[in-house]
């Protein structure tokens, strides 16, 4: 079922989770109307925060921290530049044919519907939600799952990045004509 | 000794004759195929002695195929068609220059293989695959050495394969369906099988598809006269003289014993198919322009009634059938070549340029006469012996079904008669026609001599066939 | 010694055959001439050897050679069965076939193909000889088809010429029409009695107790459509005339003595059979009826000297069909011998004038040959004595004895055949005056060239015309050594002689009346009127419509003939492509989709994202909500 | 485990070269590497499962028959790459690296026993594939190819990261042990099937199934010839492997309505690949529908995962083998053409009569004429999915085939009824022999089918 | 110490993924920026990344924080590759408007 906010009653937690969601979903939706692409990706931080901000509301700091790092730090940093790097700050797109927004508003108003009402059919789930109590989001913990369980998806990431890298320096690289 | 070393002989000859390089290649083939007959007539004494030529080895666990060979008496014969029309054609093809040569024969001696593997292969999967390959080198010969215009015969041998692959997959299906039934694709073992009523009529039909197009019987015969048309003479043979062969003896050895009710429940519309096929071709036939489109309709008509007798059920249809088979094989073969001989010297298969060669080849107009003869079943002529049986079991059936199947006797001849009519007589013609030389006499004398012998004395086939007819027979009825 | 000789017998004519066919142009005309009619000739001997042996004890001779075809409730042999009426037989086809191949020895002297043409008669009496002395029906088939196959080679002879090859092919195929029936007759007595050997057979229907007559009817019938076939009754007659495209002796040898009894022979071969079928006995008698009334009204106009021949062969059949009708068989034999005597006389000396025209055979223009000609006047005379049933000739006793087994039968059938008789007489002096007597009406050239024939010619109508003047003999109404000789055959007892009383001697006067005015018009028309038959286009009336022979050729040709070719034609254009059309529309329909499918191919990220995200919505309702 | 190690240091090593200036010799030592690695990884193959790392890795029969395959696959496309490169010297150590990478997503994809292990090596996988199918920088069509299939791609990631999600929310747990026993005990919330769906839908775009195949002949026509066949053979193979292993180890039973998509999916990606492939002039975009028409069949090993898996192993390889030779030729043929379409195979069989064979023979295969093993894989195929009473569908399939053969043998025929339109380029070698390898090894699979279908 | 999502309840994260995944989806389809369309699938991987970090308060597991960490690798690298891509695409054609992408079709 779903919680309907009452605001009256609101706990706290309930109420920073609405704005969060709240802001989450206005910037994305913002990211994408938006006809600057640089206001896009504004944007897009922005919900990159909020989302930090859930995670920090579901207490996983340093998740949260990471998450800052990476995609505002990193990835946004990356959008931005090539953005600039292709001069489309200032480039707007011509009009979108009908066909293109009927079609976009079409599947996504299908997607959205279909699966919430999947969800909303299903049964819901009864009873208190288990607290074991034990830490599981630390630092620490993470550290320990991270390199002991899952020490080989760890290891095999590397060789992910390692296969992107070599990728963009192939795609990159110009070419000796040779003569 | 067993069969498999005959198969091995002619695998090992399309390779050699492949490597044997442009020049030796028809040699090396001719003497691979007269190697093969040989042995094919030596398996015969030693089956004949009592001698076991099987040959049975698991091939694949899951699910069980064996490469399982059995020759009985229809197996042999079969076999011997081929084995002994092979060479023949081969060596009817001497006066031909062949680009590729090397090519050319290699693929006929794999045609060879695969054709003799359908009729000894025991095991239905082996069966479907020595089917399927039979059918790739045809429509490369058709596709590669044929004649007439490039696009045309394009169309039409792509029509032809897709047609006749089509028809098999079918088959194919109906297998792999008995085989999830029985666990087995031995043909003992699918003989033994117990269909339900829905089931015989889906497997009868699937079979029939793949059978009904490769003879064919009418209306799956659209692919036959354009192909026979278009292929080079040589593939025009192979494909009358044994493959569509391979459709009937089908019929005989998978279809009717398989689905013995539903063959019965269908009985007389397959006859009256087959019988349709025996009057519309040869109508068809009269009017024909072309002259290897004329003889592809006039075996469009034999082969309708080889199907009726093959469906009638009962041992004088069975045995005229296969009787039949062989005698049309070789008629046809004969045929074919005599058209051929003419394209050599007239450069033409119009029947419109042809005419007044009479009186220039005696010789061959005598030997083609006597084709003509054949073809309508004279009797003493070995067509004779087959289309009486078959024609005396289809009046089994029903008296009406002999008199229709009979006008194959009267529509013959006038198609077949105007035919060499057109062609042969008249005032002489202005173009040369040179006799025929030593080689081409060789082979037709060859058929002829085959024709006659066993119009008179066709004992020896029957004493070979019978037992095997027999038995299919029974496991048709067991069942009743 | 038996088997041997009936080998020979069988064979010498094969031997001279293949002989022929590969030596006969290396050792000239002249000796493959000789070579053809010695092997003829032995046969001959072989015969008469047989004979007197038949005679003799009276005992049939049956030869088994070997095993042919398998049936599953019988096996069919090679096997002759020499008895008294294949014997008989024998004796005339050898006989005169002896006589005609001394004859073409002359006649076709000036063919380049005369050894083909001597290897084809050699063929010819081959297969005759297997008809037969065949001991089953099924080796009669063998010779049925076989002369059936010679008749067309020897029609189509001189074959540069295709109305010749049309000839030939029709004869063919109208011989396959009766064949069709005759091997549906063979499959149901096959399956009846389990047997086509013709002893077996016999013996089966004189022993069986409970006989499905209408399958046995129904036999017969189709036998007899056989019959007709071969001895062109009504409706298959047409070749016939037709078939006197070939070389005079061939008409002579297959078209008028032996091949087109045939017919008659396998009915009393089968008598036994066609005893059980009283209705297709009476079918057989009214057709054999009207054959010979058609077949003489037609001959009554025609203007080729050999048609004429060919239309009086036809009717002269049809009165021995008449006779088979009746169960007469012993008096069908006898005129089918008298008929075999002087028919080939006739054709043989039609032959001499032929050959003295240098081929001319229309006899509006000869005339006066009598003066020239005279053996071949002769002799031509005496047999159109003899065909027109004038006391003491043969023709007299056999067509009696026809007339009057008609006579004590139907009436009506009587009058037919008394009409076709009277008729029979007209043509044949018709003939006679218009080419024997008066002027000569050909060209100067060939008035210059007319010669007496040699030899080798007329020797043969000599003695022809003495056989036909006198077989009678072998059958007199009182005293019959014919009807004694064939009496094993039939189960029946032979039709005993006539009592001879007042009818019978009028009816015999009737007969001879009958011949005599019909001579008498002839003499009155053509020779007193001196008239000549008008030229094609002056034909007009009844006469017309005889001189085209009732246009049944051309409603052949309507009918059958072009609406089996308009419907060939229309399979080939229509049907065949439809049906392609149909089958490889499939093929066609597939390429289209896939023409029209490339479209939905549009290379737009968007839409390919759009069908993916319907395709994720669809299955995810399908799974989560539709259920 | 150790085949994993053994493929990413030599992938390292590889690299490695490149620093010491070895470009020569990388290839040979690679193959020969990759031959090593294969011999290991046979040595793997055994009969129990084993477990490594937390269940990260779980060597099985599957897995190591299925690696062994992608390693052969690989061996003979990284051969290729020999001539494909020539003019990539300075690119040439990065493009084998990717490959080899590739491999170890794949493998890694095959032999996860965890979800981490299976994202990160579909992902591997698909940014290798991402890059090479744009590694022609200066081509549009290959930039326009690596946009398309990179955006559709990460969408589809998007989808089955979505779904792993939904699993783990239903599970708690990533392993997919783990997730098996718990699917089959428990009442579950409604997330893990979605999570199921959801994954399955990703991995169906990943083997082009309609109607998430919309990229692939694009993306195949654009890439270049070499990255085509990595995709169509290698990456199609490891896709459906992996999907198969999904379904099999995480869905003990399949619900009918679930088969029935199955069924669906699978007759639509027949009827589409194989009626879109007919007016083709492209051969890379034909095969690449013929790609999609193969996924369909494929598919139906998923009617049946308790006893296919042999089955798959089998269609795959003979699938993949005969996508090798074919591609050779066609690298052959269009290395110096500007595009692959059909016109430039016109008159093969006059001017190399061989390689026009092996082309004829993979399409032959490829359209499952006997002998070939094409024809065996089809047959086990339909014996399989008769077996589970699926008959409708193999009639559809059956149909299918025989559409099939319409565009194959248009190849064909133009390799032999045409006039060539040039003169004889000379062959290199190396396409030759991996030609003809691979179709010795696809006819080979046809006269001993038991030796790889009795693998599994 | 008890779970926190007692107050929220899972099924509200749910939602808000589901949306914020819709959104990203919508993006993809409804821009023709290749760039924002990138950004686009950097939302639907939030989305999830947001909802594995809530299921894993759910259950108290640390294994779907784990995954996060995969999951920003993979976002990493991919917009590594695509920025690449895109580079090049904008070289050869001046221009990232993937609706002029539309070379390969048919």
């Amino acid at each position: 079922m779903i919680h309907i906010p009452d605001f009256a009653h609101a706990s706290t937690v309930q109420i920073i989770f609405c704005f969060l969601a709240f802001i989450t979903l206005l910037t994305a939706f913002l990211a994408i109307f938006s006809r600057n692409p640089i206001h896009s990706a504004l944007y897009l931080v922005i919900s990159f925060f909020s989302i930090a901000g859930h995670y920090l509301l579901l207490n996983s700091q340093f998740l949260a921290i990471v998450h800052v790092i990476v995609y505002s730090g990193a990835i946004m940093i990356l959008f931005l530049f090539t953005i600039m790097l292709m001069n489309l700050n200032k480039q707007n797109e011509v009009h979108k044919p009908r066909i293109t927004r009927l079609g976009a508003i079409v599947s996504f108003c299908l997607i959205c519907i279909v699966l919430i009402m999947i969800f909303i059919n299903s049964k819901p789930i009864e009873g208190e939600y288990i607290a074991t109590g034990e830490d599981y989001q630390s630092i620490n913990v993470l550290g320990r799952v991270l390199l002991n369980e899952y020490m080989v998806p760890f290891e095999f990431a590397s060789i992910l990045l390692l296969t992107a890298m070599i990728g963009v320096v192939l795609l990159s690289k110009k070419e000796k004509t040779e003569k | 000794m067993n069969v498999s070393l005959l198969l091995i002989i002619l695998l090992v000859g399309a390779f050699t004759t492949y490597f044997a390089g442009d020049k030796l290649a028809s040699k090396v083939a001719l003497l691979f195929s007269l190697v093969a007959l040989g042995l094919s007539i030596a398996l015969l004494n030693a089956y004949n002695a009592g001698e076991n030529v099987n040959f049975f080895k698991y091939w694949i666990n899951k699910p069980t195929v064996v490469y399982s060979l059995t020759a009985d008496g229809l197996s042999l014969i079969m076999l011997l068609l081929t084995t002994a029309l092979t060479p023949l054609i081969i060596y009817s093809s001497f006066g031909n220059e062949y680009k590729n040569a090397k090519s050319f024969y290699a693929l006929i001696l794999f045609m060879t293989f695969a054709m003799s593997g359908t009729f000894l292969a025991s095991d239905g999967l082996l069966y479907y695959i020595f089917w399927e390959l039979a059918l790739i080198p045809i429509y490369f010969i058709a596709l590669i050495w044929g004649n007439g215009d490039t696009e045309e015969r394009k169309k039409a041998v792509v029509k032809f394969f897709i047609y006749t692959l089509a028809g098999s997959l079918f088959m194919l299906i109906a297998f792999v369906y008995l085989y999830q039934k029985t666990g087995s694709f031995l043909i003992q073992d699918l003989y033994k099988i117990e269909l339900t009523q829905t089931e015989q009529f889906w497997i009868f039909w699937a079979f029939f598809l793949a059978y009904a197009i490769k003879i064919p019987v009418i209306p799956f015969h659209t692919w036959q006269a354009k192909v026979y048309q278009k292929a080079p003479t040589v593939g025009t043979m192979l494909l009358s003289g044994i493959m569509l062969k391979m459709g009937l003896y089908s019929v005989l050895r998978w279809q009717i014993p398989i689905t013995p009710v539903a063959s019965r429940t269908y009985l007389p519309i397959l006859i009256g198919l087959g019988i349709a096929g025996v009057i519309y071709g040869s109508i068809v036939a009269l009017r024909q322009k072309d002259l290897k489109k004329l003889l592809a309709y006039s075996s469009l008509a034999h082969v309708g009634l080889i199907a009726a007798g093959c469906y009638t059920l009962n041992i004088d249809g069975l045995r005229g059938a296969v009787l039949q088979m062989l005698s049309h094989g070789f008629v046809v073969v004969g045929l074919f070549f005599a058209a051929e001989i003419i394209h050599r010297r007239f450069d033409t298969r119009e029947i419109a340029n042809m005419g007044g060669i009479r009186t220039q080849a005696p010789k061959f107009a005598s030997l083609f006469m006597i084709l003509v003869l054949a073809s309508v079943a004279l009797p003493t002529t070995f067509n004779f012996v087959g289309e009486f049986t078959v024609l005396y079991s289809l009046y089994q059936i029903n008296v009406w079904f002999a008199v229709l199947g009979g006008t194959t006797i009267i529509l013959g001849a006038y198609y077949m008669l105007k035919m060499y009519q057109q062609v042969m007589l008249g005032e002489t013609n202005k173009k040369v026609f040179a006799d025929v030389t030593l080689h081409e006499t060789i082979v037709l004398v060859l058929i002829i001599a085959v024709i006659f012998f066993f119009g008179l004395y066709p004992r020896p086939i029957n004493e070979l066939i019978n037992p095997s007819l027999d038995q299919i027979l029974r496991t048709v009825n067991r069942i009743q | 010694m038996n088997t041997n000789l009936a080998l020979l017998l069988l064979l010498a004519p094969f031997l001279g055959f293949l002989f022929n066919i590969f030596f006969g142009k290396q050792i000239g005309k002249s000796a493959s001439g000789i070579i053809g009619t010695l092997t003829v000739a032995v046969s001959f001997v072989a015969t008469v050897v047989f004979f007197l042996q038949i005679n003799e004890n009276k005992e049939a001779i049956e030869i088994e050679l070997f095993n042919w075809i398998q049936i599953s409730n019988f096996r069919v042999n090679f096997g002759f069965l020499l008895d008294q009426l294949s014997i008989l037989w024998l004796l005339f086809v050898t006989g005169i076939g002896s006589l005609i191949h001394l004859y073409s020895i002359s006649y076709m002297h000036d063919d380049e193909n005369m050894h083909k043409f001597f290897a084809y008669l050699n063929l010819f009496i081959f297969f005759m000889i297997t008809l037969v002395i065949g001991s089953n029906l099924l080796v009669l088939f063998i010779g049925w088809e076989g002369v059936g196959l010679c008749s067309y080679l020897l029609i189509g002879f001189w074959h540069k010429n295709q109305d010749y090859n049309d000839a030939a092919k029709k004869a063919f195929i109208m011989n396959r029409i009766g064949d069709l029936g005759l091997l549906i007759g063979i499959f149901i007595i096959g399956s009846l009695f389990s047997t086509l050997d013709y002893t077996t057979l016999k013996t089966a229907i004189a022993t069986s107790s409970n006989l499905d007559i209408t399958m046995i009817s129904i036999a017969a019938f189709a036998l007899f459509i056989g019959a007709c076939g071969k001895s062109a009754q009504i409706p298959l007659y047409t070749w016939l005339p037709d078939a006197m495209a070939g070389p005079t002796p061939v008409s002579a040898l297959i078209h008028a003595a032996t091949m087109v009894t045939a017919g008659i022979f396998m009915i009393t071969r089968l008598n036994y059979v066609f005893d059980l079928a009283p209705e297709v006995q009476n079918i057989i008698a009214i057709i054999g009826a009207v054959t010979s009334l058609v077949a003489a009204t037609i001959a009554l106009v025609q203007t080729d000297i050999k048609k004429v021949l060919a239309y009086s062969t036809v009717s002269q059949l049809g009165l021995m069909f008449l006779a088979l009708g009746f169960g007469a068989y012993e008096i069908a034999v006898f005129h089918v011998i008298t008929h075999a005597f002087f028919k080939a006389c006739l054709f043989l000396g039609s032959g001499s004038v032929i050959h003295a025209l240098h081929g001319e055979q229309d006899m509006r223009r000869m005339g006066g040959l009598k003066k020239v000609m005279g053996i071949t006047f002769i002799t031509f005379l005496l047999s159109s004595l003899a065909i027109s049933g004038i006391p003491p000739f043969s023709g007299f006793f056999s067509k009696d004895e026809i007339l009057m087994t008609a006579f004590h039968h139907n009436i009506v059938l009587w009058v037919i055949a008394s009409l076709a008789s009277l008729m029979t007489a007209f043509y044949m002096f018709r003939l006679l005056y218009l080419t024997f007597f008066k002027e000569f009406r050909g060209t100067e050239h060939q008035k210059s060239h007319l010669h007496e024939s040699p030899g080798l010619i007329t020797f043969p109508l000599i003695v022809l015309a003495i056989l036909a003047t006198i077989g009678g003999l072998i059958s007199l109404p009182t005293n019959s050594w014919l009807n004694h000789y064939l009496a094993p055959l039939f189960s029946k007892e032979a039709h005993e002689a006539h009592h001879f009383g007042t009818t019978e001697y009028t009816l015999m006067a009737i007969a001879v009346l009958g011949g005599i005015i019909g001579i008498t018009i002839a003499f009155v028309k053509y020779i007193k009127q001196n008239q000549v038959p008008a030229e094609d286009a002056e034909i007009t009336g009844f006469s017309k419509v005889l001189y085209n022979k009732y246009y049944v050729d051309e409603i052949y040709d309507a009918v059958f003939v072009k609406s089996i070719n308009g419907l060939s034609r229309f399979f080939r254009d229509y049907v065949e492509t439809s049906l392609s059309a149909a089958v490889f529309g499939l093929g066609k329909v597939t390429n289209e989709l896939s023409y029209q499918g490339k479209k939905l191919q549009t290379g737009s990220i968007g839409f390919y994202l759009f069908v993916f995200v319907l395709g994720l919505s669809a299955i995810l309702t399908y799974l989560f909500l539709a259920q | 485990m150790n085949t994993l190690i053994a493929i990413i240091g030599l992938g390292i090593l590889c690299l490695l070269f490149e620093i010491f200036d070895a470009r020569k010799a990388i290839i040979p030592i690679v193959v020969i590497g990759l031959l090593a690695v294969l011999g290991l990884d046979i040595s793997e193959y055994n009969a129990a499962p084993t477990y490594h790392y937390n269940n990260m890795i779980v060597v099985s029969k599957f897995s190591s028959a299925f690696s062994g395959l992608f390693i052969i696959l690989t061996i003979f496309l990284v051969s290729l790459g020999n001539k494909f490169y020539e003019n990539h010297s300075t690119k040439i150590s990065d493009f084998i690296a990717i490959k080899i990478f590739l491999l170890a997503g794949a493998v890694a994809m095959v032999s996860f026993g965890n979800l981490a292990m299976f994202f990160l090596g579909i992902e591997v996988l698909s940014i290798a594939l991402y890059v090479l199918a744009s590694s022609n920088r200066l081509s549009i069509k290959s930039n326009e190819a690596g946009l398309k299939y990179f955006l559709m791609g990460s969408f589809a990631s998007g989808i089955i990261l979505f779904g792993i999600c939904l699993i783990y929310g239903a599970m708690g747990s990533f392993d997919i042990v783990e997730i098996s026993e718990l699917s089959r005990s428990a009442e579950l919330p409604v997330w893990f099937p979605i999570g199921i769906v959801l994954l399955f839908i990703g991995m169906l775009f990943k083997i082009a199934a309609v109607p998430f195949h919309f990229w692939a002949p694009d993306v195949y026509e654009g890439s270049p010839a070499l990255t085509t066949a990595v995709m169509s053979t290698l990456a199609k193979v490891v896709a459906i492997a992996t999907l198969y292993k999904l379904v099999k180890t995480m869905n003990a039973d399949i619900s009918p309505a679930f088969q029935l998509i199955i069924v669906i999916v699978s007759i639509a990606s027949m009827t589409v690949g194989n009626i879109m492939a007919l007016r083709q002039i492209n051969v890379k975009r034909m095969l690449a529908f013929s790609g999609i028409s193969h996924a369909g069949f494929m598919l139906m090993t998923l009617l049946s995962t308790a006893k296919s898996s042999g089955t798959l192993l089998y269609y795959t390889s003979a699938y993949a083998l005969a996508g090798i030779a074919a591609f050779a030729v066609i690298l052959y043929v269009c290395k110096t053409r500007e595009n692959e379409d059909i016109t430039n195979f016109h008159g093969l069989g006059k001017n190399n009569p061989l390689m026009a064979a092996i082309l004829t023979a993979s399409l032959l295969s490829m359209a499952g004429i006997p002998i070939f093993g094409g024809f065996f894989a089809k047959l086990f195929l339909f014996s399989q999915t008769i077996e589970s009473e699926f008959v409708v569908l193999v009639v559809i399939a059956v149909i299918n085939s025989i559409i099939s053969v319409g565009y194959y043998f248009k190849l064909i025929l133009a390799m032999y009824t045409k006039e060539p339109n040039e003169a004889k380029i000379p062959t290199p070698a190396v396409y030759y022999a991996v030609a003809v390898i691979a179709i010795v090894l696809n006819i080979a699979l046809g006269i001993f089918p038991s030796f790889v279908l009795d693998l599994l | 110490m008890t779970n926190i999502l007692n107050e929220i309840g899972i099924e509200n994260y749910i939602f808000l993924s589901v949306i914020l995944f819709c959104i990203g989806v919508f993006g993809v389809l409804y821009r023709r920026n290749a760039i924002i369309v990138f950004m686009s699938i950097e939302i639907m991987l939030n989305a999830v990344n947001l909802l594995f970090v809530a299921f894993s308060t759910y259950h108290q597991d640390a294994q779907g924080q784990v995954f996060v960490f995969f999951s920003m690798a993979v976002a990493a690298a991919e917009v590594a590759v695509g920025l690449a891509i895109l580079v090049s695409i904008f070289r050869n054609l001046g221009s990232i408007d993937i609706n002029n992408l539309k070379n390969l079709k048919g």
